[in-house]
């Protein structure tokens, strides 16, 4: 299937990018200054340190990381002495970890020689990375055999609280069409310091993120998928205080696409921007080396500020996500950049606006497996309304040329989806791509037509917010509440105290051989 | 699933009794509108209940789009599913069988009688052509096929029975409103009695809301629905047929 | 709003329309050596005849009609002889008529001078038309007073079997958006051979068309016009075995619009072809001249034939009822041809042949208002998918620019509509419409691409239609069941004994005084 | 309409009490699926049920669209309105009323509590810019407004109550699956009572499933649904308001 193209001012485009590109050097700078308490206990995870200690269950990466602490011996990160300690005590991580959490103290042990540790770490990131490789060619060998099905993928949420109920209506909905799922989290689980452990079944609004979780879905979908004879997608959520851990678990249990977005943790979340944007750099690059597709947030912006008005700032979002997501070594057929269907239906020629806002998405990322939100903020109790709102959204992706749909659920302004909600979402998509499977080859745009101009007008506009965020720097233009209409201060916010600057002595060679293998290193 | 016998409808829990409802209400748009139709449903038994949307109609009438939960189950157990049984034999089964038992095709007459106008769905049973890929009756050799078409008056229809000597009687009823198919049904049942053929013949109504039940109550032999396929009606017909001639 | 073109083969065209000429040539040659029982009513009535008559209520003009029958007097028409009574007897044409339902015997009069006669006529005839213009430059005026509302025309029905109830749903569909309110007739009517007298309130499926009703209708919808500030307008049906009465009934109260489709009572009613292809005459002459807009019935062919393999036919007839049309005078401006959104939509591409039809019915009939009908055949109980389909149909509408939308119900496959199914057919129809208001003016269609192929295709196979009913006639292609996939003898159906050959002594001054008026006097 | 009192649901004809269902049986797809759904319906009270479709979701679950008709009737008379009892004053007589009788600005607290995070819904009732061309509280001279957005823990509502010396505290509550809305509304009541500052205060909560009636049963003052519009707020807090503190 081929789409419509229209024409984009090219030396913008170009300008757009590098202004985008200074943009996040500059915070790439202070990244690299840094680390966090779940880069760290990512790091620990990726050396398969794994379970949760006592009545609490606190996952014992999260108790290794707290002693750290209090020894201070953060700054070097938690590599070092945890291989150290298995290196002198003749452990595995695994057992050093479990040891910490009995009691052990590293503070007393000596150190091994350096050549020793070298090998020996050699082998432990060797090891690891096998690991994700392994898994993701075992993913690879799946959709190769089950095959691809055409865009736009038909992605669906799952939202039940528990695991084993998302899994009836995750298979449910795979048998009656969807490509993709997305088991949503529990709605406090990204402001938790800590990634829920085991199989749950008590969440609200979604089910808890958990690499027990993860891999009870994936079988389910496997299985589902050999049935339909084509290869699903699973979705998690990454963005929150856990991202590096989450990208690991996902990473480990073979997910597709991690929404992955430290713009959205800052606005919509709350979370301190040092804190999650470091955290996005590793998680990102376990994303480029696991081959997982990354969704970003920029959708969001326009369930609170206006989406005609500020369309520009979601694509000022989307270039500085891309250069962000090509700093991580990802490459563009695994952005997933946000946008959405968010312009309010009472609008005169709002599906000219859509239109137009979509087609510029693609002619921006025709690489990218763009991800399109369907219509939220204005969907209403009148669940008819809203089921033509999903009809016109479903008809701009297929005319358009979109790569990922969420689809819209008619229910969406009263209850998380129920069981045939998200059928119906599946019976509007599937009649409506295929009834103008190929409308997109057939129609043109208006050369300097309406919807030309409209596109090159919100590049314009993204370029002139690109040049602002480039004069006063990203985390300043945050604080003027640039995005999403929401302002968030540089000090404020969740999780700084899991933030600490990397001492001459901070060692990851894990992260180092992510960045080498991804060809990012700097 | 399935030994579970008491069953609620469901949302996203099991059991958590979620229906969906849409209504409009003669009341003026607002706060007595709302609540009037709270209490509504309330007293359909629903708890729960969100009003997701009220809309005005003018004229004073008020739509409502609702949400509500509620405890009725039903006990699979207790339902006898009502419905033609007919065994599934393929058409030259069919065929052989009638030739070989009745020696003669069976005798067809159909008709969309009253004043409904709707020939399709009859159409689709009778003619060669059939229904999504499954032939009409006009196809098998067990059959004689008579098709009147669209507005046949009840009396016409049997005149045509007495002619050709109808083994079966197929009516098609689609149009519901006012229950005028039950009128007509009504006539046409009552004018075979009085003219002494019912019988004699097998008598069968179809119609996209036509159950089989509503038809053994108006005194037919049998009722199809929606999406009805002709094969299913040669074969109640054959086997039927067969049975009621001790063949 | 402007919409997109295609090119279509002019030459094709002009060929098409030749033929489509030539076979309504043959045909009117016919039509014009008879009358039919209706046509003689309608005359009576256009002189002002009213009433019923005894117990079973019979129209006063069917008693008439019945005597001059038994008298051997109808083949010279039914307006000498009445006109004659009234001048021997020196009573009005009312009275006459009240008169020989009374007992007089027309056989027994003496004949007045024909100077006498004819200045009677004259005088008769110009007062009938006069009444009809007076009413339809009253319906100007008021159309001028309120502003006609934007098109595509928002087109509901009401159907619930009494007039009053009817009321309560036209007027609250038009103050929820609806411009056009059509009253469906009770399901037996089309056959009845009279037309029912007074308001009535037991209808099937629909109401009775009568004089009362109509009346009742008109004056509620203009209350309701003024309140909305827009000119709302009315509709019903002539098509059937009263289609010149009904006609006359219309124009004396101001109706729009009248569905008038001979091949539409032939087909879906079972009516004989000589009886109203006749009537059909006389009748479009009365809406010429009273300027009401028809509507034909083209769109009923796809609810029994294949939408896309017998989309020829539509267009065939569609040509076949232009020309019919100009002989009866009617001004493209008055020319309803109807065409429908009735491909199966599990069909691959259903939209892009929707667009190509719809785009062949634009591009031939410029300059008519187009009648543009909902899937109605594919409808299920499926309320919601019907509801997206409803979506995509008025999103065509709009985009390729069609004239009057009957607005597509969600519960088609169920009911005739409630209350809130019209309502929610105007949430839809208010939404796309206005979300892609200038759709139309901002895409164009591949030039040689499907669309325009496809809508090429469909003429080449109308014109090889036309040039073998041409070489057939038309009586004996609709004997070959080459409409709608239904075959009609020429001497079936119903309503054959209501037609006669005209006499030498034939007069109808009143069609005369027609077509001269309108420039149609052949 | 407005003199009839008992009122059912209206399809097309004066009290045929014309509803519409959708729902989920937890039943495979078939014969019994639908009897099942039927018997359902009646059930509930529902005759000339019509299963206008079925379709199988897999897994054992089959979705009906249903269409009914109910005796089940409302009386309007014996309907109580429960909505917050609010005089519309403009923005101006409000503030003069407050300067006047209160001689200093309200303080409003508001804040979307416990993990909701959706904070649109209540900056709309307190920001400037406000609702549908309704001007939110900080326009008015009548009201200090400390708005502390989302995810705010229940004890932090409290200490900033007691820091600003709130006359008003504002809650949203948008997401309500498994009733957590209601398990956080009462922490923060019972924090309330506890902390003995529930009685100087008027606390308000709002939400698009909120209602009065449930906002009092929760210990609240009052509640607001979806679609309220500031000046509602501001009249309700203002005019409760002088009424507790006897001005
Ligand atoms: C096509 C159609 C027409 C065509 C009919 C052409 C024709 N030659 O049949 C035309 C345009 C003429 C027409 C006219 C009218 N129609 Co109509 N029409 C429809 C439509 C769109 C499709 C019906 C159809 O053909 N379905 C396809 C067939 C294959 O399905 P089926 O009939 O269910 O048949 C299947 C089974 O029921 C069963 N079956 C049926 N009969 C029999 C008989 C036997 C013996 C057996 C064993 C099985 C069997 O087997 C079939 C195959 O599975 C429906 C709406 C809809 N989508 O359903 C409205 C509909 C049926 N029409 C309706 C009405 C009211 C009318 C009109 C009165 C006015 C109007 N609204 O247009 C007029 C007048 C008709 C009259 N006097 O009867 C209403 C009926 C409402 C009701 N429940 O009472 C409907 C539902 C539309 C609506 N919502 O208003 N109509
Ligand atoms: C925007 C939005 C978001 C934004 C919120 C941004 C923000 N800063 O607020 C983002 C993207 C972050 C988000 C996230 C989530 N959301 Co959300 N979201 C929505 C959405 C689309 C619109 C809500 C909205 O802003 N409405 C507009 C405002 C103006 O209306 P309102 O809230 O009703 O407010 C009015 C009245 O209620 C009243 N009011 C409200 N509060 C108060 C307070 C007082 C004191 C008073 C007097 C009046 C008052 O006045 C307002 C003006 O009239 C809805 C769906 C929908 N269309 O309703 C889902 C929705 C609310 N979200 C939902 C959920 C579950 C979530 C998530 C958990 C997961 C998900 N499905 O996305 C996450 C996590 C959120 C969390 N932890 O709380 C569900 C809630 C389901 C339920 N009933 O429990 C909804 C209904 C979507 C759905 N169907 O799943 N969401
Ligand atoms: C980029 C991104 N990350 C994460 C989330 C979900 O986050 P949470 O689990 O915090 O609701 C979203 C939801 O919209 C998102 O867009
Ligand atoms: C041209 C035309 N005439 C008349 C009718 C209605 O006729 P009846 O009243 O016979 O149902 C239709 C209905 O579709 C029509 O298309």
């Amino acid at each position: 299937m081929g789409r419509p193209t229209i024409r984009l001012d090219s030396k913008l485009v170009e300008y757009a990018r590098s202004l985008a590109k200074k943009i996040t050097d500059d915070v790439q700078k202070i990244i690299d200054e840094h680390s966090t308490v779940s880069t760290e206990r990512a790091t620990l995870r990726l050396l398969g340190v794994d379970g949760v200690v006592g009545e609490d269950r606190i996952p014992l990466v999260n108790v290794v990381l707290d002693k750290l602490k209090e020894w201070n011996m953060l700054d070097q990160g938690a590599f070092k002495p945890v291989v150290n300690a298995a290196i002198v005590l003749d452990k595995d991580v695994q057992q050093i970890c479990e040891a910490i959490a009995d009691g052990l103290d590293l503070r007393t042990l000596p150190q091994p020689k350096r050549q020793v540790y070298e090998t020996f770490s050699k082998k432990l990131v060797e090891e690891a990375l096998a690991r994700i490789k392994r898994k993701s060619e075992e993913r690879d060998a799946l959709l190769q055999q089950l095959g691809d099905p055409p865009k736009p993928y038909k992605y669906l949420i799952v939202a039940t609280g528990n695991i084993y109920e998302d899994v009836v209506q995750a298979r449910a909905a795979v048998f009656q069409g969807a490509d993709i799922i997305a088991v949503i989290r529990s709605t406090a689980q990204s402001l938790l310091d800590y990634v829920p452990y085991g199989a749950t079944t008590e969440g609200y609004g979604g089910t808890y993120a958990t690499q027990e979780n993860f891999r009870i879905m994936r079988q389910a979908l496997d299985e589902a998928a050999r049935k339909v004879g084509r290869y699903i997608r699973q979705v998690n959520y990454a963005s929150g205080l856990c991202m590096p851990e989450i990208a690991v678990m996902a990473a480990l249990e073979g997910l597709d696409i991690l929404l992955n977005d430290a713009m959205y943790g800052i606005l919509f979340r709350d979370i301190n921007m040092l804190r999650t944007f470091t955290d996005q750099y590793i998680s990102r690059l376990i994303c480029a080396y696991a081959n997982i597709t990354i969704n970003t947030g920029e959708d969001n912006y326009l369930t609170t500020a206006d989406a005609i008005e500020k369309a520009h700032t979601v694509t000022a979002s989307q270039l500085i996500n891309e250069q962000f997501a090509l700093k991580a070594g990802l490459k563009p057929q695994l952005m997933g950049l946000g946008h959405a269907f968010e312009i309010n239906p009472n609008v005169e020629d709002s599906l000219l606006y859509e239109i137009a806002h979509a087609m510029l998405s693609r002619e921006l990322f025709p690489d990218c497996p763009v991800k399109y939100m369907p219509p939220t903020r204005y969907m209403t109790g009148n669940i008819f309304k809203g089921y033509a709102m999903n009809t016109l959204f479903n008809l701009v992706s297929s005319m358009t040329g979109q790569s990922i749909q969420l689809l819209g659920i008619l229910t969406e302004a009263i209850h998380t989806p129920y069981m045939h909600d998200r059928y119906l979402a599946l019976v509007n998509a599937n009649y409506v791509f295929s009834a103008a499977r190929h409308l997109g080859d057939e129609i043109l745009f208006k050369p300097d037509g309406f919807i030309e101009k409209r596109a090159n007008e919100v590049l314009r506009k993204a370029v002139e917010l690109l040049e602002h965020i480039s004069d006063v720097g990203l985390f300043s233009a945050i604080e003027q509440g640039i995005f999403a209409d929401i302002k968030r201060s540089r000090e404020g916010g969740k999780g700084l105290e899991g933030v600490f600057k990397k001492s001459e002595a901070y060692e990851n060679p894990i992260r180092s051989a992510l960045e080498h293998e991804l060809g990012v290193r700097r | 699933m399935s030994e579970r016998n008491l069953v609620r409808p469901y949302g996203d829990q099991m059991d958590d009794g979620a229906v969906q409802l849409s209504f409009t209400l003669p009341v003026e748009f607002g706060p007595l509108a709302r609540e009037a139709a709270k209490k509504f449903c309330e007293k359909l038994g629903f708890y729960e209940v969100t009003i997701a949307t009220m809309e005005d109609l003018s004229e004073g009438y008020t739509f409502f789009v609702v949400y509500g939960k509620t405890d009725v189950a039903v006990d699979l157990s207790s339902i006898k599913v009502i419905a033609p049984k007919v065994q599934r034999l393929p058409r030259e089964k069919i065929d052989e069988l009638v030739l070989q038992k009745l020696k003669r095709p069976i005798v067809v007459v159909g008709a969309t009688i009253g004043t409904d106008a709707h020939t399709i769905g009859l159409d689709s049973i009778l003619n060669m052509k059939g229904f999504h890929g499954d032939y009409g009756l006009e196809r098998y050799k067990a059959f004689k096929v008579y098709n009147l078409g669209a507005q046949v008056p009840p009396i016409e229809l049997v005149k045509k029975v007495r002619e050709v000597g109808a083994d079966v009687v197929l009516v098609s009823q689609v149009v519901t409103q006012r229950n005028i198919h039950i009128q007509h049904l009504t006539e046409l049942m009552e004018l075979l009695y009085a003219e002494n053929l019912r019988d004699k013949l097998l008598v069968i109504v179809g119609g996209p809301r036509i159950t089989h039940e509503l038809a053994l109550e108006l005194g037919y032999d049998a009722g199809f629905g929606s999406g009805t396929t002709p094969s299913e009606v040669a074969n109640f017909i054959v086997q039927e047929l067969l049975k009621k001639r001790g063949l």
